[in-house]
C-alpha cells in the first residue's frame, strides 16, 4: 500500500508558491478545507488564483485569504457574501471569472479524467459564450468549454485513511471529489483518519490514487451560514 | 387583488405531476414546497448535492453538513441520496428533472430569461442558474409582475444580460399565469383573483395573447 | 418519495421493441443484468442494438440472446470468449462495432452526464480515428467522441431501494453506474431490494433519479470465467 | 540464455519505484506482480473497477464479484477501493497511473505499438489497451522478440493496425532491455545472460543503437 499520511496542515502545504492556481473544495462554508486555510494564510503565499465555487465570507473560509491580499483572481460561480470581496472586486485589486456552477463542476471532473475538453449547453446566448467555439448537437447549440489545470487541490473529507481514501458526508461533498480528482497534487484534510482496511472498498467516494497528501485535521469550526429551522410541532 | 408569494408559489405547486423530480430556485420557488397538492409524490433536487431534500430540521438538529444551495439547513428524508456537483449537474443537463422553478428580473416574450447580472451593481454571479435554463425541459418562472419602479418585468427583449435564451415556458406572477409561444409571445392563460385582463394588459411590456375566455386562479 | 418498483424482469421490460438500441452492463460475466436478459430472451425481442463491453459467452449472458439471433449489432470494447457469436460475426449476421474500452465508458457517462461530445487521446493514430475529427490539446491529439444514445439501459445492482437508488458491489460495478445513468429508460435488478430509507444516503452510488424501475432479480448464477486460485501456504 | 516469461516479469519488476500505481496487462505483464522488490510499495489498478488489487484468493473463496480486467477471480487489499469504468479510465487518461506493462505482436522504433488485430483473423478488440497506451506516461511493452515464426517483433514500422503512435519507452524481450527514442530507434540498455549483442542485432528489425557497454541483466 502506497501510504499518503503527512503530519499537519502546514507540511501538507510544502511546494506551494506565490503565482499558484488552487481549487479548493466546498459550497459556502459546507465542506471547506478549514485547516488548510487556516495554514496557507500563516504561510502568507500571495497571488494566488482560487478556483472554488464560492469565495467565503468576512473572516471565514476564503474570506480569510481574501483579508490578508493572498487571492489575485477567484473563478467561482456565485460570490459576494462577503464585504471585503466586493471592495477588493470594485477596486480592482481582485480579478474575478464568473462560470456557470454545473460548467465550473465539469471542468473540474475533467481535469481529473483526462478529457481536455467537453460541450455543454450552459451559457449559450449570454456573456459566457463570448469568445467560445459553438457547436450543435440534437439540433441545440453548445460551448465548447476546457479542463481546468490547477497545481494544487485543497479538499475536505469527513473519514479518510491511510491509503488516501476519502468519504465525503452529507452535502459536504459537493465540489471536493473532483477537485480531488482534478489536483496536480492533492491535499485532503479529514476529520477522521483511519488506518487502510478500515472504511468499505465499495463506499469510497474518491480512490486514493487522486490524493497526494492527507492528515487528521486538528479543528473544525464547521460554521452555518444560514440556520434554518422548523417550530416542534 | 395580486397575489402575495405564497399565492405564487401555490399555484405553481397545482403544475406539479406524480413523479416528477423538482429542482426550486431561491426565494418564492422555494415557498413550493409548502403547498404540494395531495395524492403527489415528488422528490426536490437542490444541485449542490442532494435529491429527497425534506424541510428545515427541528432546532438542535441542524447539520453544518446538510444544506441546499441557499445554504440553509435542511433534512433528508427516506430514499435521500447525496452526490458530487458534476453528477448534479450531470442529472440537470441530461433532463432526470422534470421541472426547475426559479426567480427573474425579466423574461422576454421568446422566453429569453434575466436573472442574474444588473450592470453596475456588484455582481454575485450565475451560479447553477445557467445550467439549469439551458436544459430544463420545463422551466416555470416565478415572479412579480413588475419590478419596484413599477416597470413590467414581461418584455419584447430583455434589457439585462441573458441567463438563457428561448427556455423559459410559463411564468406565473402575481397578476397572473402566461405561457411563452416563441411565434407569439405570452399567451395569458389565468387571471389572479380579481385582477382584471386590462390590468396584466397594461402591466405587460412584451407581446401579449389574450384569446377567449381567461379564468381566475383557482387556489 | 418516488417509488420506482415493478414486480418481476418480464413487466420490467415493458415497451422494449424490435430494433432498440439497449444498454447492458457488466464486465465479462461480472455485474451482469441476468434475470433481464433471461426475460429478453423470453419476450424474443429482436434485431437489438447492444452497447455492452463484451458479449457474453456461449450459454450465458448476452450469448443467450445471440443463440436466439435477438442481436443484431455489438458495440463493445472486446469480445469472441464466444463461438457462437464468431461464427454470426464472420457470416455477416451480426455486426460489430469495436471501441476502446475508456471511450465506451466516457461515452455511457457523457449521455448521463447531458454532455453531448468530449475529446479523447484514445485511438489517435489508429483505424478507431478514421472519419473523427481530430484536434489538438496540450500538444496533443484527440478524438472527438460522442454520447450514446441509448433506448433502455439494463443493469444489476447489488442493494437497491423503493426509490430506485442503487448500490453495487466489488469489481461488479464497472459500466453498470453510467449506463444506469444513460438510459433514456434505465432498468435494474438486484440482489436486495429494501425499503427506502434503509440505505445510507452518502453511499449511494446510483441516485434514484436515474432509475425508471427496479425489481429483486429472482436468480443469480454468477458465473465465475476465470477462476484462479493460490494454494494454501 | 534467453529469459522464459517469468524473467521478463523478473526483469520488468526491477522497473517498479516506491509509490508508483501500476497496471498489469494481460500474460507476461500479469507476472510482474510476483517479482516486487523488497522495499518497493507499489499498487496495482486493474480497469475493470479496482486499485489495490491483491493475489490470487484461497480456493472456496472466490468471488464472483471480484475479479480483474483477465476475467480472473482476484482478492483486495487493504486501502484497495472500487470503482465504475469511467472513474477508471478517467484516471488512466488522467496519469495517475505511473506505470503500464502491456504485451505486443509489434513494436516500432518510433514507438509504435500494434496488440489487437491481425487481419483475417477473428478479431477480438482492442478492451482498455488503447485508452492506456494513448494516455499513460510511461509504457513497458513485455514481448518475446521475435514471433512463432521467427520473424522480429521489433520494426521500423509495424505492419499490423495500430494499437497507439509512439508511446512506447521501454521495452523487455527474452533477449534484451530496450529504451526507445523516436529519433534514433531502440537503444540496446541490457542483455538477457548468455545471449550476445550479434543475436540481438540480428534479430531487430528495426533500427537499433548499440553503444558503449550492454552489461547482461542482473536477475
Amino acid at each position: 500500500m502506497i501510504r499518503k499520511v503527512v503530519a499537519n496542515a502546514d507540511v501538507a502545504l510544502e511546494g506551494i508558491q506565490d503565482g499558484m492556481t488552487l481549487m479548493v473544495g466546498g459550497f459556502g462554508l459546507c465542506g471547506i478545507p478549514e485547516n488548510l486555510i487556516a495554514a496557507l494564510r500563516q504561510r502568507g503565499t500571495r497571488n494566488l488564483t482560487c478556483i472554488s465555487n464560492n469565495a467565503g465570507v468576512d473572516g471565514f473560509g476564503l474570506g480569510l485569504l481574501l483579508e490578508t491580499r493572498q487571492i489575485r483572481k477567484m473563478i467561482s460561480s456565485y460570490v459576494g457574501e462577503n464585504d471585503e470581496f466586493e471592495r477588493q472586486m470594485l477596486s480592482g485589486e481582485l480579478e474575478v471569472e464568473l462560470i456557470p456552477q454545473g460548467t465550473l463542476a465539469e471542468r473540474c471532473r475533467a481535469a481529473g479524467a483526462g478529457i481536455p475538453a467537453f460541450y455543454t449547453p450552459a451559457g449559450f446566448g449570454t456573456e459566457v459564450a463570448e469568445g467560445k467555439e459553438i457547436r450543435m448537437f440534437g439540433g441545440k447549440p453548445h460551448l465548447l468549454e476546457h479542463a481546468f489545470d490547477a497545481d494544487f487541490a485543497l479538499v475536505k473529507a469527513w473519514k479518510g485513511d491511510e491509503a488516501g481514501n476519502l468519504i465525503f458526508k452529507g452535502t459536504a461533498r459537493n465540489f471536493n471529489p473532483m477537485m480531488a480528482m482534478a489536483g496536480r497534487i492533492t491535499i485532503a484534510e479529514v476529520e477522521e483518519l483511519v488506518p487502510a482496511g478500515t472504511l468499505d472498498p465499495n463506499s469510497i467516494h474518491v480512490p486514493g490514487i487522486f490524493v497526494h497528501r492527507i492528515f487528521q485535521g486538528g479543528h473544525f469550526e464547521k460554521r452555518i451560514e444560514q440556520r434554518t429551522v422548523r417550530p416542534r410541532a | 387583488m395580486a397575489l402575495d408569494k405564497n399565492g405564487i408559489a401555490r399555484r405553481i405547486a397545482q403544475e406539479l405531476r406524480n413523479g416528477w423530480y423538482v429542482n426550486l430556485g431561491i426565494g418564492i420557488p422555494t415557498l413550493v414546497a409548502n403547498y404540494i397538492p395531495d395524492g403527489i409524490d415528488v422528490e426536490f433536487q437542490s444541485e449542490n448535492g442532494i435529491l429527497g431534500m425534506g424541510p428545515f430540521p427541528f432546532e438542535g438538529e441542524e447539520d453544518a453538513d446538510l444544506i441546499n444551495a441557499g445554504k440553509q439547513t435542511i433534512t433528508a428524508l427516506p430514499g435521500a441520496s447525496l452526490f458530487d456537483s458534476a453528477t448534479s449537474f450531470g442529472m440537470i443537463r441530461a433532463r432526470k428533472v422534470q421541472l426547475t422553478v426559479l426567480g427573474a428580473m425579466e423574461v422576454s416574450d421568446r422566453g429569453d430569461i434575466a436573472n442574474w447580472k444588473i450592470p453596475g451593481r456588484m455582481v454575485k454571479g450565475m451560479g447553477g442558474a445557467m445550467d439549469l435554463v439551458a436544459s430544463a425541459e420545463r422551466i416555470i418562472v416565478a415572479m412579480q409582475h413588475s419590478n419596484r419602479e413599477g416597470e413590467s418585468k414581461l418584455l419584447s427583449a430583455c434589457t439585462l444580460p441573458l441567463t438563457g435564451v428561448g427556455c423559459v415556458k410559463k411564468v406565473v406572477t402575481d397578476l397572473a399565469v402566461l405561457d411563452i409561444d416563441p411565434e407569439r409571445g405570452f399567451i395569458l392563460r389565468e387571471r389572479a383573483p380579481g385582477v382584471s385582463i386590462d390590468e396584466i394588459v397594461a402591466k405587460t411590456a412584451g407581446r401579449l395573447v389574450v384569446e377567449g375566455e381567461i379564468p381566475e386562479m383557482s387556489l
